[in-house]
């Protein structure tokens, strides 16, 4: 479903990779691994259409990224090393705002269950940024359930975890990496989950 | 022809304080601006040559 | 038709454009002297003394020409950001880098002699005239382009940034214009203008013609002479600058 | 649409929630304009002259205290970038934070310019003037201002470049606002400096989040 084909990558005078390949389909997963400055961050930035690949071409169903735009974009969940989460606003207001800016609507009752399923039950009504590190990122977590889209990229997602929220984050890939979606994303660790890809920069 | 001596000329009229002061600082400008430009030019040459010179070095 | 622009593309590129550039600035610097030479010379002992400004009026065989310079390099390196926006081209972004800073001079030039004009005919340095206070905030125009360009480390991010801060000024050059001048009447400014100075007698305007063509030259020399300084800064790491025969002495 | 006024509640609930910057530029505004008769002298007719440039002067810098910080936050946590993959057009996004800035700074120096504007002794005809010139006027400082926030989105001396990009564009806004509440005063009708406000506006409102877009995409590049 998702293909690249010889994507290159240059920051100001270094290149990055050059002439990279890559297909993901439904029901798989995507590890990209490498050293830091490798290009982990840039790959998926180009993956997410962010930002544009010096050379060579992403496709998404067979057609480019490109010209497909906000209907890619529908389809398509990116977390970067912020999560943009307001520090100001409280774990609700952040989930809800963040679907509406998404194009979707998220009642509150289904927003509540999303937090409360990931230990945050009680803290709906407290700003963020009365919240540990990891409470935080478990916010973003809250916004992996409930958001609807098949394919994740989700950079460092299990940077800032406890054990705990490690296992529901690896649950919560498997779920939908298992319902026909696709997750490509980079981690430190090794990871184990079924069906994985490993891309090695 | 305006000008009866250099004396005149350099006098502008009463208004040589105006004139010139215009154009000196225009013809200043203007040979200021090119020595700058020459001299980033140079600069630049110099370190693409050590550069070069570096090179040789590693290769040997 | 194709095949034109295939060549327009060629000189395009930073690495075909650089020796070419080399061997046209010669001739631009020998255009300018002949002219800057002829104009000096129509400036002070072809043009009669005016009537009512005297000697003092031929302040404005410069000034005029470095107004018009002014405005005119505002709007030439807005077309190539414009360009380089649209095209992808580097060249382009190099080119309106080069330009910036002889735009600034000449705006500089424009309002140094217009208070040099403005004091023994107004008896002020600065009047709020509105050709000098437009020519004032194109010189900021200038100021804050080149000033954001240096900002930016990531050379193609300050081309792009560059670009839209000039498109933007280029919209917003003749408001301004208009806005000062609609101003100035308003509040009943000077009554002399200076470009209107004398009744502009023929030989006044040749020689005003001919220093505005010396300047033109003067300013595609030195713009052509910084933005080859600035293809060897931005490309110093490729193989064919390493090849210069400037650089392999 | 719904993710336009989405972002229009945020910003205002964040504002609300940081009320501070929203206090800080209005008080800087208030100070700023009660400093120039302490300076000039308390003559009223020469306050009545000078007070639509002063009220005017004063709300232009009082937008620009908060221009820094438009996109700075949402850079610095990633809202950003959600907001440029977001299916609804970075655009529309980018005019909704834009109405937010001025919600939150423009809006209050137009309700407060009238309280300010006895201090000058105008009379009630002129203090209408003033409010329908900044209500016209605020705006297009707020998209003017949005485009420089954007080129100078994660720079060094960012603040004081921003100051140095956006003041020269902020010209004509000055010109035409102060001038209808002068004109006014003196007794030649401000109709003509409105409607070329108006214009401006109009002009800003088309062109201005298109441009801040554009730079915030090479921004994030």
């Amino acid at each position: 479903m998702l293909s690249a084909t010889s994507l290159s990558c240059v920051r100001g005078e270094r290149h990055l990779f050059d002439g990279l390949d890559l297909a993901v389909g439904p029901g798989e997963w995507l590890h990209v691994q490498g050293e830091n400055g490798a290009g982990k961050t840039s790959l998926l930035r180009i993956l997410s259409s962010l930002s544009p690949p010096a050379a060579g071409e992403i496709l998404w169903r067979g057609q480019p990224i490109k010209t497909l735009g906000e209907d890619y974009r529908r389809e398509m969940l990116f977390l970067g090393h912020h999560g943009a989460v307001k520090e100001e606003l409280t774990p609700l207001e952040n989930l809800t705002l963040a679907a509406q800016l998404d194009g979707t609507s998220l009642s509150e009752a289904d927003a509540m269950k999303a937090l409360a399923r990931f230990g945050l039950r009680g803290r709906e009504d407290l700003p963020v940024r009365f919240l540990s590190a990891g409470q935080k990122r478990r916010v973003l977590l809250a916004r992996l359930a409930v958001r609807q889209a098949t394919l994740w990229i989700l950079d460092e997602p299990f940077t800032a975890l406890d054990v705990k929220a490690v296992d529901m984050l690896s649950g919560l890939i498997v779920e939908h990496v298992t319902g026909g979606g696709i997750a490509i994303l980079t981690s430190h660790q090794s990871i184990l989950l079924p069906n994985g890809k490993v891309l090695v920069l | 022809m305006n000008w009866g001596s250099p004396a005149e000329f350099f006098a502008m009229g009463g208004y040589g304080l105006y004139v010139w002061g215009s154009f000196g600082v225009c013809a200043l400008l203007m040979i200021a601006e090119p020595i700058l430009v020459g001299k980033r030019r140079t600069s630049i040459l110099r370190s693409l040559r050590r550069e070069r010179i570096a090179e040789t070095l590693d290769t040997q | 038709m194709s095949n034109k622009i295939v060549n327009w593309f060629k000189y395009a590129s930073p690495q075909s454009f650089y020796p070419v550039a080399g061997k046209m600035i010669p001739w631009f610097w020998v255009l300018a002297a002949i002219f800057g030479v002829t104009g000096l010379w129509i400036s002070f002992f072809v043009a009669p003394t005016d009537a009512t400004q005297g000697e003092g009026y031929r302040i404005i065989f410069i000034h005029v020409p470095a107004a018009w310079m002014s405005m005119f390099i505002y709007v030439v390196m807005a077309t190539w950001a414009g360009l380089g926006l649209a095209l992808n081209t580097r060249l382009s972004g190099m080119m309106a880098q080069a330009l910036a800073p002889t735009g600034a001079i000449m705006a500089f030039l424009s309002l140094w002699t217009g208070a040099f004009w403005g004091k023994p005919m107004w008896g002020a340095w600065w009047v709020w005239d509105a050709r000098l206070t437009s020519a004032l905030i194109l010189f900021f125009l200038y100021i804050g382009f080149i000033a954001l360009q240096a900002a930016i480390d990531d050379a193609r991010r300050a081309d792009k940034a560059g670009a839209i801060l000039a498109l933007v000024g280029v919209v917003n050059v003749p408001i301004i214009y208009f806005s000062v001048k609609w101003w100035n009447t308003l509040h009943q400014g000077a009554s002399v203008s200076i470009n209107k100075a004398p009744a502009m007698a023929t030989t006044m305007l040749w020689g005003m013609l001919i220093m505005a063509l010396a300047f033109w030259m003067y300013s595609i020399a030195v713009a052509l002479t910084r933005v080859r300084a600035i293809i060897l800064e931005r490309e110093a790491h490729t193989e064919w600058v390493k090849e210069l025969s400037e650089v392999k002495q | 649409m719904s993710a336009v006024f989405a972002i229009i509640r945020r910003d205002l609930l964040l504002a609300m929630r940081r009320k501070s910057e929203v206090l800080t530029a209005l008080f800087f505004f208030i100070i700023v304009v009660s400093l120039f008769p302490l300076g000039i002298g308390p003559e009223p007719a020469l306050l009545r002259k000078i007070a639509p440039g002063i009220l005017w002067v004063a709300a232009l810098l009082a937008t620009m205290l908060g221009l820094a910080r438009l996109f700075a936050p949402d850079h610095a946590d990633g809202t950003l970038e959600q907001m440029v993959l977001s299916p609804t057009p970075l655009g529309l996004l980018i005019a909704g934070k834009i109405a937010a800035h001025w919600i939150t700074t423009g809006l209050p120096l137009v309700l407060l310019a009238p309280v300010l504007g006895i201090q000058f002794d105008l009379d009630s005809g002129a203090q209408g003037i003033l409010v329908v010139s900044l209500l016209l006027g605020t705006p297009l400082l707020s998209l003017i201002g949005a485009i420089g926030a954007a080129l100078t989105l994660g720079l060094r001396g960012g603040g004081v470049l921003l100051s140095l990009l956006v003041l020269p564009l902020y010209v004509p806004t000055l010109i035409f606002g102060a001038g209808a509440v002068e004109a006014y005063i003196s007794g030649t009708g401000a109709g003509g400096h409105l409607s070329l406000l108006a214009a401006l506006l109009v002009l800003g409102g088309f062109f201005a989040p298109w441009a801040t877009t554009a730079a915030l995409r090479i921004a994030l590049e």
